[in-house]
């Protein structure tokens, strides 16, 4: 089996300093894969190399084994990868509805002259739209939110429609990063559930930083750990919990606390 | 460059107003612009010329009120303003006051033809008086000459103005023609033999650089050095370099009193000290004195002025009171002194257009207006119906460093 | 030649910089630019032109009266018209500063516009030309340069060992976090913008002799000390100091060897040149990490 | 915000598009039987309407504070009427180059600007400003230098037209055609991608969202709108000199989306009408206007951040929206949670 994304000795480095050095890892298609690390291990780095907003500096990013390194983000996009941020990034000025939609761009073929005069082509592809973006709503479960404005919603609300922007494209990959924060701990559940559901019913695969350990350890299929920007270990869920790299390095200081 | 040939508008001034729509279905947005635009419409009385009633005649004014140029326009106006009172407190023209009607124009041609649109056709003045900056005014020009108002310009000196001929503009300003030939017959009274030129590329410095480059050149003259200064500059070092390494005696300077300032102190700091010949931008050479701050550095400085005073002169005592009176924060400056004087020869015209005045009687008066004395002015005032640039008479002005300024010679250019 | 082209492009550019320091310090605490500095510098000039001109005070009183005159109009342009729009986006916050630009103009028009043209400043100093061998100076140029100095050298302190100048500082770096460690953002910002304005009444009473005070002043020395705070960085003091130079220098040289026509553009196209190639200014970090 | 309920009240409001297209009517049918000032104020109006629908796509929906719409405003009313004057080319030609001019210049300009942001970009497109006046001034062999130039005004086709109604029916009709476009435009995925760019480009970006070619987008778009009002200006007035296109007349410009309301068509309609209605009625006003001009800019950045179209969001069938959505199918009970607190 291929791997749906691969990265190859991925380094990266900021005036000097390594972020990233030797990160390899490959994920098949409709895995979770499980990304921790402590603080400033460089998982958001890594994500931000592989959707290319920091390119590396070394090795490669492969999706379905044709590489993306060097191309642009809005390029890494068109391909079928997707992902959301830490701090929520939801268009404030735009409704729920809109976002979800924006998340079509790249599929969408009508240009500034459709724009301007509102053509038949553009029409039909806004009608698409929103009834894709009404669908992956309800998937979420926001689709009471529709006509809201972005900017209204609570920071966990924000999340939802987050992920629903990714996934309304239908992308192959998807890279999460931290979804569950502003969630409180008992509906830990039903981002548990939801991930699930996208892998399963949409086969996408999912790249997931997430500080509650919790969680992480319960959806994901394997984890890859990051300690100071490379790889200490990798695994299944339970053989990552009693690797005694990963204890020392990490669970043994955060995981009780 | 000729005015563009006009189409007649088929607008008719005294149109019958908009017939009023029922709008009872309209939403409010658009009965308020309808109205607004309904009432705008509504034509002026119609008995006599426009702008005179029975005890008032409307003289409209524009010119920059703000802007950096409101010296030539809010200073200027403020002097007609000053005249204007006194004239009504003599019992105004034939019975009638004089009110004056101020348009801001801020020195953008776009502006200037709004400006003079309203005051024509909206505030329906009887005549013109205005006109601060050059291109301003010259984009006015054409809207003046289409609706034929009697018109006297108060400071701006394009020659574009009154040359060619507009039939009904007359200017009291010393046209930059005007000057540009007398400063150059004066560098050569002096002895000069290798002349240069610093200039300011703004409209108003261009409107003196073109006609005095044709000066020179009908006169056979070469610049050694044509440089520029910007008009909010603060060092002249390389301008000052270059024209020392062209070994000109003499300079003749087309600047604002800021970056001549500038120019006059950097040539003193390399003890560089040629003839420096101004022009009526720097009007006051006392200020300018002070201005430049290096001492003796304007001894070799002559300048032009409009007016035969400067402000703090014994003759202009009843002139400063009354601008401080009026406007407490001012002091008598000689933009005021433009305006005293071209409203003199204004009110002059109008007295003489009789108690019935129409347009046409005030155009013909303005056009007669011979010998006629100002408070302020250089010389006499002399208007032809071939020749609206009124004021000929160029003033020579000079301080010595420390010493009074002293009226040096005047030009009266043919 | 050379040598008096420096010289001069030295004494113009230390004006800019005198402008850019004010500006920097701004931007340094609230992360904005205030687009009515050098309006306020205008006004604060005027104020010590009517101390020292028009009421016969001392110099030192005059200069004291302008940057305690900026310090308050700085104050209260924050608390009146700033605070408001601080929080919000850049756009407004600059057009804010703006609309203040163009009421302290027209304010300076109808309150001084009508005493003559150009004011002329009494200069600090004796007017007369110091030659020391190929070196020619106008002493009020060499004060200016030392004002300069002389604030930017004080500001470093500042923001280096008083508690203010480090939350000033931590303000502007993270608002949020300032305010969580207990800092009163708001404070910090009003002092930022009447330090910044008290620093231009001082610039402009060293100025003014050198610049003469007229209501237009103000945009042209903005545009360049502008320029020069960006050119330097935006958040570094000694930048504004190379930027402000730099500038001078540039325009000096434009000046000289290509045409004096080229002066006034010299400054805008080294501009574009720079933000071309160096898009944080030259004494700028790296571009921002994007994510 | 949630959707409305139909009400008798939101059926007989009428829309923006309408009331839009009543006033200009209404103004298509007064203003040539006006006198000729109000005219030329209505045909002013038209021109300001084109800028400001222009400039807020680059400003308001797509977030670039760009400072250079004067200067291609300026480009276009100086290529216009050069082309004019120089080959004697009919305005019906001159007038859409002189828009491509600006049109390329804007796109030009954008290439830099992609690496700049907020200030810094802010300070890259005053430069160019203040470069192209000093264009304007020195190229004098080409643009007449400071003392401007005279461009014949073209007699119209249709008899009794005079120059002044012509220019004023051209420039009323762009100003509908383009104001309309403009408004179609932000509501389709080009507008929406200016807007995501403004909110957050990184986010944009990982969306799929080519920077580069949005921002040249709205940079050449807003250019061309700023080339075709300057075209008209030049067509209007019959001279152009370099003194219309500098700094003033670009807080002018900025004045008016901010006072209209940024991020809105209905705003930057309102509000170049709003601007123009202050400098004309404050002309008289002995030396103020910069005063008023100035307090109108704070206060309407202090007291209505959103400006006038913020109000009229609350009007029924005025909020603007991109996406008229249809009917939500009937929300689940719910899967995840709404509301989570951390």
């Amino acid at each position: 089996m291929t791997a749906r994304i691969a990265v190859e000795g991925l380094g990266l480095s900021f005036g000097g300093v390594a972020a990233l050095s030797g990160v390899t890892m490959a994920v098949p298609p409709a895995e979770i894969r499980g990304i921790i690390g402590p603080n400033g291990a460089g998982k958001t780095t890594l994500l931000n190399a592989i959707c290319g907003i920091v390119p590396p500096t070394e090795g490669r990013v492969l999706l379905d084994g044709q590489p993306i390194t060097g191309l642009k983000p809005s390029a890494i996009a068109a391909r079928g990868l997707r992902r959301t941020f830490q701090t929520s990034a939801l268009f404030g000025g735009l409704t729920v509805l809109e976002n979800v939609v924006t998340g079509l761009h790249t599929g969408l073929r009508a240009g500034l002259l459709d724009g301007i005069l509102g053509s038949r082509r553009l029409r039909a592809e806004e009608a698409e739209g929103i009834e894709k973006a009404h669908r992956v709503l309800e998937f979420v479960g926001m689709a009471g939110f529709a006509d809201r404005r972005a900017s209204a919603l609570s920071f966990g609300q924000q999340r939802l429609v987050e992920i629903a922007r990714a996934l309304v494209s239908e992308p192959s990959v998807v890279l999460l990063d931290e979804p569950a924060v502003g969630l409180s701990l008992n509906r830990l559940s039903d981002i548990d559930r939801l991930l699930r559901r996208i892998r399963d019913e949409r086969g996408v695969t999912l790249l997931l930083i997430e500080h509650v350990i919790r969680l992480v350890m319960e959806v994901s299929d394997s984890i890859t750990v990051l300690a100071a920007g490379t790889v200490i270990a990798e695994g299944r869920p339970e053989q990552v919990r009693q690797d005694p790299a990963v204890v020392t390095a990490y669970l043994g200081t955060a995981v009780h606390a | 460059m000729p005015p563009a040939p006009r189409v007649a508008p088929p607008v008719n001034p005294h149109s019958a107003p908009a017939e009023t729509e029922p709008m009872r279905r309209l939403s409010l947005l658009v009965s308020v612009a309808a109205a607004m635009l309904a009432a705008a419409t509504l034509p002026a009385r119609a008995q006599g010329a426009p702008g005179v009633t029975a005890d008032s005649i409307r003289i409209g004014s524009f010119g920059p009120l703000t802007g950096p140029g409101y010296l030539y326009g809010r200073l200027v106006m403020n002097g007609v303003e000053a005249v204007f009172d006194r004239v009504n407190a003599q019992g105004g023209i034939h019975g009638r006051r004089l009110v004056l009607t101020r348009e801001d124009d801020r020195c953008e041609p776009a502006a200037a033809i709004a400006a003079t649109r309203k005051l024509i056709h909206q505030d329906q003045v009887f005549a013109i008086i205005g006109g601060g900056c050059s291109n301003a005014a010259l984009a006015a020009r054409g809207e003046i000459e289409q609706a034929s108002v009697p018109t006297v310009i108060f400071a701006a000196v394009a020659d574009g103005l009154t040359t060619p001929r507009a039939p009904t503009i007359v200017s009291t300003a010393l046209t930059s023609g005007l000057e540009g030939v007398a400063q150059v017959a004066y560098a050569q009274q002096q002895g000069a033999r290798r002349i240069a030129v610093v200039s300011m590329r703004d409209a108003w410095g261009r409107s003196r650089y073109t006609p005095l480059m044709e000066e020179l050149k009908r006169r056979g003259i070469t610049p050694v050095a044509d440089e520029e200064v910007s008009p909010d500059a603060n060092d002249a070092t390389a301008q000052v370099l270059r024209l020392r390494q062209a070994n000109a005696d003499a300079v003749i300077l087309l600047l604002y009193p800021k970056p001549g300032a500038v120019f006059l102190r950097d040539a003193a700091k390399f003890g560089y000290r040629p003839l420096v010949i101004g022009q009526s931008g720097i009007a006051d050479p006392a200020a300018f004195e002070e201005q430049v701050g290096v001492p003796g550095a304007t001894a070799r400085f002559v300048t032009i002025s409009q007016v035969r005073f400067t402000p703090e002169s014994p003759e202009m005592a009843g002139w400063r009171e009354a601008i401080q009176a009026k406007y407490p924060s001012d002091r008598l400056s000689v933009f005021n002194m433009f305006g005293i004087g071209s409203a003199q020869v204004l009110v002059e015209a109008l007295r003489q257009a009789g108690p019935n005045p129409t347009r046409e009687a005030l155009m013909q008066a303005l056009n007669g207006v011979t010998n006629l004395g100002t408070d302020t002015y250089g010389g006499p005032i002399t208007c032809t119906p071939t020749d609206g640039r009124c004021n000929r008479t160029v003033v020579w002005i000079q301080k010595e460093p420390g010493g009074p300024i002293r009226i040096v010679g005047t030009t009266a250019v043919e | 030649m050379l040598s008096y082209l420096l010289l001069s492009g030295i004494s113009t550019g230390a004006i800019y910089a005198l402008v850019a320091l004010g500006i920097v310090l701004v931007y340094k605490a609230t992360g904005t630019i205030n687009f009515a500095h050098g309006d306020q510098l205008m006004i604060a000039g005027f104020l010590a032109w009517t101390l020292h001109v028009g009421l016969g005070l001392p110099y030192l009183v005059a200069m004291a009266g302008a940057v305690a005159g900026g310090f308050v109009l700085g104050a209260l342009a924050e608390r009146i018209g700033f605070r408001a729009v601080l929080r919000g986006n850049l756009v407004n916050v600059v057009l804010a500063t703006l609309g203040l630009a163009f009421v302290l103009k027209g304010v300076a028009r109808l309150t001084w516009g009508g005493i003559s043209d150009y004011l002329a400043f009494p200069p600090l100093v004796p007017p007369d030309p110091i030659i020391i061998g190929d070196i020619i100076l106008l002493p009020q140029q060499l004060v200016v340069t030392a004002g300069a100095l002389a604030v930017m050298g004080a500001f470093a302190l500042f923001f280096r060992f008083t508690t203010m100048g480090k939350a000033m500082q931590a303000t502007a770096d993270n608002p949020k976090a300032a305010r969580l460690v207990g800092i009163r953002v708001e404070n910090i910002h009003m002092l930022a913008f009447a330090v910044g304005s008290a620093v231009a009444g001082a610039g402009a009473a060293l100025m003014a002799p050198v610049t003469l005070l007229y209501p237009d002043i103000g945009f042209m020395l903005f545009i360049k000390g502008f320029a020069a705070a960006v050119l330097g960085g935006l958040t570094s003091l000694p930048g504004a100091l190379l930027g402000g130079l730099a500038i001078g220098v540039v325009e000096a040289l434009a000046g000289g060897y290509i045409d004096s026509s080229a002066i006034e553009v010299s400054a805008f196209v080294a501009i574009m040149a720079t933000l071309i190639l160096r898009p944080r200014g030259l004494l700028g970090g790296p571009p921002p990490r994007r994510a | 915000m949630s959707a409305r309920p139909e009400t008798l009240l939101t059926r007989l409001m009428p829309r923006p598009i309408w009331v839009g297209l009543v006033a200009a009517a209404l103004l298509a049918v007064l203003a040539p039987q006006a006198n000729s000032y109000l005219l030329f104020v209505a045909n002013q109006l038209c021109i300001y309407v084109i800028l400001a629908v222009g400039l807020n796509l680059l400003v308001g929906y797509t977030g670039q504070l760009a400072f250079a719409h004067a200067a291609l405003f300026g480009i276009g009313a100086y290529g216009t009427a050069l082309l004019k004057v120089h080959f004697g080319l009919p305005f019906i030609v001159t007038l859409p180059a002189g828009a491509l001019l600006a049109t390329v210049v804007g796109l030009a300009i954008s290439l830099p600007a992609l690496r700049l942001t907020g200030l810094y970009l802010t300070l890259a497109t005053l430069a160019f400003a203040q470069f192209t006046l000093w264009v304007f001034l020195h190229w004098e062999g080409v643009t007449f230098g400071a003392g401007g130039f005279r461009v014949p005004r073209p007699d119209w086709l249709l008899p009794g037209l005079s120059p002044d109604v012509g220019s004023f029916a051209l420039a009323l009709l762009l100003a509908i055609v383009m104001t309309l476009a403009a408004a179609s435009l932000v509501r389709s995925n080009t507008g929406r991608a200016m807007i995501a760019v403004r909110d957050g480009e990184v986010a944009a970006e990982a969306l799929g969202i080519d920077l580069l070619r949005t921002k040249a987008t709205a940079f050449g778009l807003s250019a061309f709108y700023a080339g075709t009002a300057g075209g008209l200006q030049a067509l209007m007035l019959g001279y152009v000199a370099p003194e219309s296109f500098d700094l003033f007349h670009m807080a002018l410009m900025k004045a008016m989306i901010v006072v209209g309301g940024m991020g809105s068509i209905v705003g930057s309609v309102i509000g170049a009408g709003a601007v123009l209605f202050l400098l004309e009625g404050l002309r008289a006003f002995k030396g103020a206007q910069e005063i008023a001009f100035g307090l109108l800019l704070m206060g309407a950045v202090i007291f209505f951040p959103r400006g006038v179209a913020g109000w009229l969001q609350a009007l029924p069938g005025w909020a603007e929206r991109y996406l008229r959505t249809a009917p939500p199918p009937a929300p689940e009970p719910d899967a995840v949670p709404e509301e989570a607190k951390p």
